[in-house]
């Protein structure tokens, strides 16, 4: 029997909420599918719609972007820029005909170990039905 | 009606008290119907100018090369370029103040108001004439085309033959110049997302599959990128066919340059090089076509940008070049801009 | 070729019981340009330093990776010990292998794989990163103090004394602030002027501070360690050198407008002195009320006429004062809420309904009557007065929901005080519940009751209206349920504090933020209440929220501190993965200066610059620029494309 | 040499009987004609013009796999060689102007150092021109430029058009094997089919009404104004896009570049692209430097190499008037104008 498919995700993590976030979830001992590799960065504002496209492009079955709640922002409004720049890279991509499961956004504070944990379940059972990501992937 | 006359006596005047360096209007290819930028110099070759239902060209293209020989000069002229611009490519021209890639006096803007009608989709043109050849496509009475085939005069109805993004204009008159030629007449606004309704409806993977077919014969020729008004960047981070390097530019630098997009023209890669077009576009396209009418293989990018356009405006409220100070639309935010694909 | 070594940390059996970490290490070691890998089993301990001290000395590695717990809780660590092995300690980078993978994982083979994945990542990362040395600025030795309540006097002194100079700004002609109109302060009723005016006169004596009254800041740029202000001088059309307050200039003046310092109660000439003991002790022409200083008006000059210093000088014009400041406190204090709000209350309509400070004015012996309590309609003594608290404070539906903290206190106090001077009158308090937290406060608020016989109603009054010459308040009783009726004679709303007028448009000049309340919104509500978001501006007294004198006091002194902090070094430093701009690439669009959240990016001839001292390094620029012309120095797009082909590639 | 003729009706037969080929036809696709291989089509549609890609593309692919490696277990590179499949093609269609172009790549990829990668292409493919009728574009030229409507350079096979029948010549070995495989449909010719072939191509010469006179003295020209300020006028409008390169049917610039699969173990591979004088970068180096700086200057390059350098490598133009260039222009820049001007100028 075929192993069953395992869906790679990419997760963004702003340094300051989400990845403290899964820290916490971490500390807590919550535990979640090891599906999701987590790349650390200062703020979700700094998350540009290239490397969102890059991880498809790599072979990502999946993308997080996660960053603070509106109003809690680190860095005070960073978070509300990610918001708009990647509605549109949302937009852009489901209109190109990427399943919208395969690009998510979220807002995952530093006390919400809870939340990233649950999100990672949810994230890797939506997945898990569409099989790989091919249409971005490179094929070489 | 625009009148011709009075365009190139506005050139003229223009040129002859040296109030602009040189002029950027449209000339016929030949002896034919079809049309090409024309840099008119001197006064006496305003005569070459033409204004014709097939001017598609979006001139403030042209502005990129004139900044970037100020750049390469050492004692540049910097009288302003004079340019034609229809209603689409004045915004354009805000788009570029409000990036300050150029100051209001590097140009001196004659407006011409597409009036009723607009620039004609040549593929249209030859469906609606049926294999017969034009020998002049001119602007008729109100609303009109007047087409000259095998020395008859044939009257076509505006919409029968314009292009698609005349009918999904939001302002067929200039919204920023120094002379304005053609009347303002309100046109009755089609809907300005027609031709992506078709595609948003569609099944996920049925788009796919279109979006695929598409982008899979790219060749990667930057045609859609070389003649945007918005393309200005000396290197595009997409995939870039000049560096900005310079004798300065450290080894350090150029170890860092990312190659987000490979050259090979494989479909990752050129689905890559168009969503990064889009995404950056969006917000700044103004919807002048050029992208798309330029495609020797006939992508339809319009598709792209016009989503783009769509999204910014419904999701933001947001309206492309017809106020250079508003801020650009991903260097702002409203805090209750939509969340609800947050999780 | 890079040679970068890996550290694999087992954490006890925190990592190494669900990671296999010789595994993590042995496909590390393969990974190409990785020269070294090995795992311990705590990478922390002082031979788990070692072992990277020495690795890196012997190996000569120009880049290292330790794969082990939250960088939050060992980056630095181990980049100290990178940097004692000779390295540059931005060579350094955590990979979390332990809260974000093996803490949360289950099936070892899986974590496994996925720890090397993340410690590929930041292999890749780490091998671009550069040599990093700390940025650092000059700092200009004085500070800049806004507001001259006892919060701004407070800091003023208190980094004046310090040894550093202090330019102390405040709009109004005389410092002071709100606690010189008071009469006596809770809990102890010791006189407020009194114990105020020594400090005011310290300020006006003190060879560090210099004191501008009558001024305004108009604009503000620069940095921390480096502000340029701008200061409106407003003149005051007297020269206070010359002045000798003899005080013929207001009897002869003819103008009367309402007295700002007797809330109103009394009036005042438009030349005036607000209150005897004002420094700068000196008059000031209220322009907006002299006929004299409009053209189109009827000339009046009878100060001028008989001034006989000759200190009036109509040909004052405003003035800017440009200063460079290190630091600056912003102690801009508070107003009380706009009493015409509270309409069913009456406030306006019955000349008997008084806010707190009307009050403090009436119960102060140098207030307008002379420190007895008489009602402003017929100056007859009031026998029922009713106190009402929480007047637009806690009142989340039509006012404002936060508890204005002072409130009870000197409600009790007010009470207690008309107590005293009227022995045979009575007080009633309506009250939602009595906070009274703070040192001798909660006796205090006994002795009114159980000494003073003051009545306390736990109740919302519902409207206050007049009848027959007594001013009708209807309340509920709430522990008992009854209605109640009490036909007084004077009422005392205890309005709410509101951060001062024009506050907002300060906020905007100095660029820090305001909370959901329009106070001025601190760094971090527990662990940095003294300090803005903005890096060298500090917060004082009740500018950021509502708060009595002794913690206003207090927090001005912590505001000192934290200025001096920075005034107290010769040059600043700060971290330096900052943004940094490729020229080349840059078209000077502005979008990175639109998106920046703390102003440090400008354009420069045409092209972005960075002021690296205000970076925080957030990126958000970079993710703005479509030409990635703005990037993180060792978090850039490069950084990042070679994490996610490393973190997928495996 | 081999002279048939086919009927029109028995032509789908003939593309069934090559099984062991993979067949090219044209095929209509809304963006214009192109060289299809779906096995559908089994004719030639009567309005066919000429493919807006030109057939090079399926000789001289746009991107090439040269090798690829991989990093082994002693930390050493190996290289594997990846070469072109062995699959014979056939390209139905090729117009004669594609056809020349052919020819005059095999010059450019042949010579002192064979292209293998070409060449492997191109040994397996067989060209099977088709004589104009009608000019397939509006700027067609190709008698300036020494070639006609129905020049058999660089073909297998020619195909006349006669109504309702081919006149077939095969003009090499290949060209007659690709007979044999179904010889019973070909017909023996009678003068009658020949000379209403003649006929066809004499017509077919007369319909062609754009010419550029004088392209022989256009090499010394070019030469003479090699460092005028002409270039910068006539490329005043130029975009710098590929297009009229990467369409044209002669032009043959490629880049070599490296791309990496995964880094540990270090696998990837490196393979040959199309590339364009018209691009910046073409000529950019490393240091910053650009010899070609400009768009003039990159517009005469395409000129010079054209109509100056290949003749004096080759002895004939690296242009074959297929007028694609001046069609698919985005700002109408024509090359027989621009030559038309360059001969004349200073005159």
């Amino acid at each position: 029997m075929a192993a069953e498919f395992e869906p790679r995700i990419v997760a963004f993590l702003c340094k300051w909420c989400s990845s403290a976030g899964a820290d916490l979830a971490g500390v807590s001992r919550m535990e979640y599918p090891p599906n999701v590799i987590p790349i650390q960065v200062m703020c979700s504002g700094s998350v540009s719609p290239l490397y969102v496209f890059s991880a498809l492009s790599h072979g990502a079955d999946g993308v997080l972007v996660s960053g603070c709640h509106p109003g809690d922002c680190h860095y005070i409004k960073g978070n509300y820029y990610a918001r708009r720049r990647l509605a549109l890279v949302k937009k852009l991509l489901e209109y190109i005909g990427l399943e919208p499961q395969r690009f998510q956004m979220s807002w995952v504070s530093a006390t919400e170990g809870v939340k990233f944990s649950q999100l990672i379940y949810d994230l890797v059972k939506e997945l898990k039905p569409l099989g790989p990501q091919t249409k971005f992937r490179r094929n070489y | 009606m625009v009148s011709l006359d009075q365009l190139k006596e506005e050139v003229k005047k223009a040129l002859s008290s040296g109030k602009v360096k040189y002029f950027i209007g449209y000339e016929n290819i030949g002896s034919g119907w079809q049309v090409r930028p024309a840099f008119i110099r001197q006064p006496e070759d305003v005569d070459r100018l033409v204004w014709t239902p097939a001017c598609f060209h979006n001139l403030v293209r042209f502005l990129h090369d004139e900044k970037r020989r100020r750049a390469r000069e050492k004692n540049p002229d910097i009288r302003p370029v004079g340019l034609v611009v229809k209603g689409c490519d004045s915004r354009s021209i805000n788009v570029l103040l409000q990036e300050k890639y150029i100051e209001r006096n590097d140009v001196y803007i004659i407006g011409v108001s597409c009036e009723l009608t607009g620039v004609i989709n040549i593929t249209k043109l030859n469906q609606h004439l049926n294999g017969l050849k034009p020998q002049k496509v001119l602007f008729g009475s109100k609303g009109t085309f007047k087409v000259i085939v095998d020395d008859r005069e044939i009257e076509i109805e505006a919409p029968d033959i314009l292009a698609d993004r005349c009918l999904e204009c939001p302002a067929n008159f200039p919204v920023i110049a120094d002379v304005i030629l053609g009347e303002e007449i309100k046109r009755n606004p089609g809907n300005r997302y027609q031709s992506i309704s078709a595609y948003e409806k569609m099944a996920l993977d049925e788009r796919w599959s279109f979006w695929q077919q598409q982008f899979s014969r790219c060749l990667r020729c930057y045609a859609c990128r070389s003649v945007c008004p918005m393309c200005y960047c000396d290197e595009c981070v997409a995939d870039s066919i000049a560096y900005a390097v310079t004798a300065e530019t450290t080894a350090d630098e150029k170890a860092q340059k990312t190659r987000w997009v490979e050259r090979n023209p494989e479909l990752s890669e050129n689905i890559f090089y168009h969503l990064v077009r889009a995404i950056h576009l969006a917000g700044r396209c103004v919807d002048c076509g050029e992208c798309e009418r330029v495609c020797p293989v006939e992508i339809p990018l319009r598709l792209l940008n016009k989503k783009m356009e769509k999204e910014a405006k419904e999701l933001f409220g947001y309206e492309v070049g017809f106020d250079p100070a508003q801020p650009p639309l991903i260097a702002c935010f409203r805090d209750n801009d939509p969340q609800d694909f947050i999780r | 070729m890079k040679r970068t070594g890996v550290f694999v940390c087992h954490c006890g059996i925190n990592i190494a019981g669900t990671v296999d970490v010789k595994k993590v290490a042995a496909e590390l070691a393969k990974h190409p340009g990785v020269v070294h890998a090995e795992d311990y089993v705590y990478m922390c301990s002082d031979p788990g330093q070692n072992l990277i001290i020495q690795a890196i000395k012997e190996k000569k590695l120009d880049s290292v990776v330790v794969a082990c717990c939250s960088p939050t809780l060992h980056e630095t660590t181990f980049r100290n010990a990178t940097k004692k092995a000779g390295l540059n300690p931005y060579r350094c980078e955590i990979a979390n292998i332990r809260e974000q993978c093996s803490w949360v994982h289950r099936e070892k083979s899986k974590a496994t794989q996925k720890a090397i994945s993340i410690t590929r990542g930041v292999v890749e990362k780490v091998r671009r990163n550069e040599s990093l040395e700390d940025v650092s600025v000059p700092v200009t030795k004085r500070a800049l103090v806004i507001g001259g309540g006892i919060a701004g006097i407070q800091a003023s002194l208190d980094i004046a004394d310090a040894g550093y100079e202090v330019i102390l700004v405040e709009k109004s002609p005389s410092i002071g602030g709100h606690m010189s109109q008071l009469s006596e302060t809770f809990p102890t009723l010791d006189c407020s002027q009194c114990i105020l005016t020594p400090k005011m006169v310290e300020v006006s004596k003190h060879p560090r501070i210099k004191l501008m009254t009558y001024s305004e800041v108009q604009e503000v740029s620069g940095y921390v360690g480096n502000f340029k202000v701008k200061i409106l001088k407003k003149p005051t059309y007297v020269d206070p050198d010359k002045c000798t307050l003899c005080d013929e200039c207001t009897k002869v003046c003819p103008i009367v407008v309402p007295n700002e310092f007797d809330m109103g109660l009394t009036g005042r000439r438009a030349i005036y002195i607000p209150f005897p003991q004002a420094i700068p002790a000196s008059y000031t022409i209220d322009e907006k009320a002299c006929p004299g200083m409009f053209d189109t008006a009827i000339a009046c000059g009878k100060c001028a006429d008989v001034c006989k210093p000759g200190a009036i000088n109509f040909d004052m014009k405003p003035e800017i004062v440009e200063v460079d400041v290190g630091a600056i406190v912003v102690a801009t204090g508070y107003d009380l809420y706009d009493k015409s709000m509270m309409a069913e209350y009456g406030y306006g309509q019955y000349p008997d309904v008084l806010d707190g400070l009307q009050f403090e004015r009436l119960l102060s012996a140098s207030g307008p009557t002379g420190g007895r309590i008489l009602r402003p309609s017929d100056k007859k003594e009031p026998k029922e007065v009713v106190f009402i608290q929480c007047v637009g404070s806690r009142d989340p539906e039509l006012h404002w929901p936060y508890c204005s903290k002072i409130c009870c206190m000197y409600t009790a106090k007010h009470a207690m005080l008309y107590k005293h001077h009227v022995h045979d009158g009575q007080a009633y308090v309506f009250y939602i519940d009595i906070r009274s937290g703070g040192k001798n406060y909660e006796e205090f608020v006994h002795r009114a009751v159980e000494e003073d016989g003051v009545l306390y109603l736990r109740g919302k009054v519902s409207r206050v209206f007049e009848d027959n010459g007594k001013l009708i308040v209807w309340g509920v009783d709430t522990l008992t349920g009854k209605q109640i009726e009490i036909a007084a004679d004077m009422v005392v709303l205890a309005m709410a504090i509101r951060p001062s007028k024009g506050m907002d448009e300060l906020a905007k000049k100095l660029k820090i933020a305001l909370d959901k309340d329009g106070f001025l919104a601190e760094a971090h509500p527990k662990l940095r209440p003294v300090e803005s978001m903005t890096s060298g501006i500090f917060l004082a007294g009740a500018a950021q929220a509502p708060k009595d004198i002794p913690e206003a006091v207090g927090q001005a002194s912590g505001a000192a501190a934290k200025a001096m902090a920075i005034l107290s070094r010769d040059r600043l430093f700060h971290s330096p993965t900052v943004a940094r701009v490729i020229r080349n690439l840059c078209t000077g669009c502005g979008m990175c200066v639109s998106v920046c959240p703390f102003e440090a990016i400008s354009l420069k001839e045409g092209k972005a610059e960075v002021n690296e001292i205000l970076c925080e390094g957030c990126g958000t620029c970079s993710a703005s620029c479509l030409r990635n012309a703005i990037q993180v120095k060792n978090l850039t797009p490069h950084h990042i494309q070679e994490m996610i082909k490393a973190c997928l590639g495996g | 040499m081999m002279e048939k003729t086919i009927l029109k009706s028995s032509f789908p037969q003939w593309i069934k009987s090559l099984q062991s080929f993979k067949v090219f036809i044209p095929k209509r696709e809304n963006f214009g004609w192109e060289l299809s291989s779906n096995n559908q089509i089994l004719e030639i549609a009567s309005d066919y013009t000429y493919p807006v890609v030109p057939p090079k593309k399926l000789i001289f692919p746009q991107e090439e796999i040269f090798f690829e490696f991989e990093q082994n277990p002693d930390n050493g590179i190996e290289l594997k060689e990846v070469l072109p499949e062995e699959s014979p093609q056939v390209i139905f269609g090729v117009r004669p102007c594609d056809g020349r172009a052919v020819e005059a790549m095999d010059l450019v990829f042949g010579g002192s150092f064979e292209d293998l990668y070409y060449w492997r292409r191109r040994r397996q493919t067989t060209l099977v021109g088709l004589a104009c009728h009608q000019p397939p574009s509006e700027n067609c030229f190709c008698l300036s430029v020494e070639g006609s409507p129905y020049s058999e350079d660089g073909l297998d096979i020619l195909l006349t058009d006669l109504g309702d029948r081919y006149f077939v010549k095969a003009l090499t070995e290949k060209g007659e094997k690709l007979l044999s495989e179904a010889p019973s449909l070909f017909k023996e010719i009678t003068p009658k089919d020949r000379e209403e072939k003649e006929r066809v191509h004499l017509e077919a010469q007369g319909k062609i009404k754009r010419h550029l006179n004088g392209a022989r003295e256009l090499p010394e020209k070019i030469k003479a104004i090699f460092d005028s300020n002409f270039w910068d006028e006539e490329s005043s409008n130029c975009l710098r896009c590929g297009i009229c390169t990467y369409l044209c049917p002669t032009c043959h610039c490629f880049d070599i570049n490296d791309e990496t699969k995964s880094l540990a173990p270090l696998r990837g591979r490196r393979i040959r692209t199309w590339d364009t004088c018209q691009f910046p970068d073409f000529t950019m180096h490393s240091s910053g430097h650009n010899p070609r700086p400009d768009r003039a200057s990159r517009l005469r390059q395409r000129l010079a190499h054209k109509f100056l350098y290949f003749i004096l490598l080759y002895d004939r133009f690296q242009c074959v008037g297929c007028g694609r260039c001046i069609s698919l222009c985005p700002v109408g820049i024509d090359i027989i104008e621009v030559l038309t001007r360059a001969r004349n100028h200073g005159k």
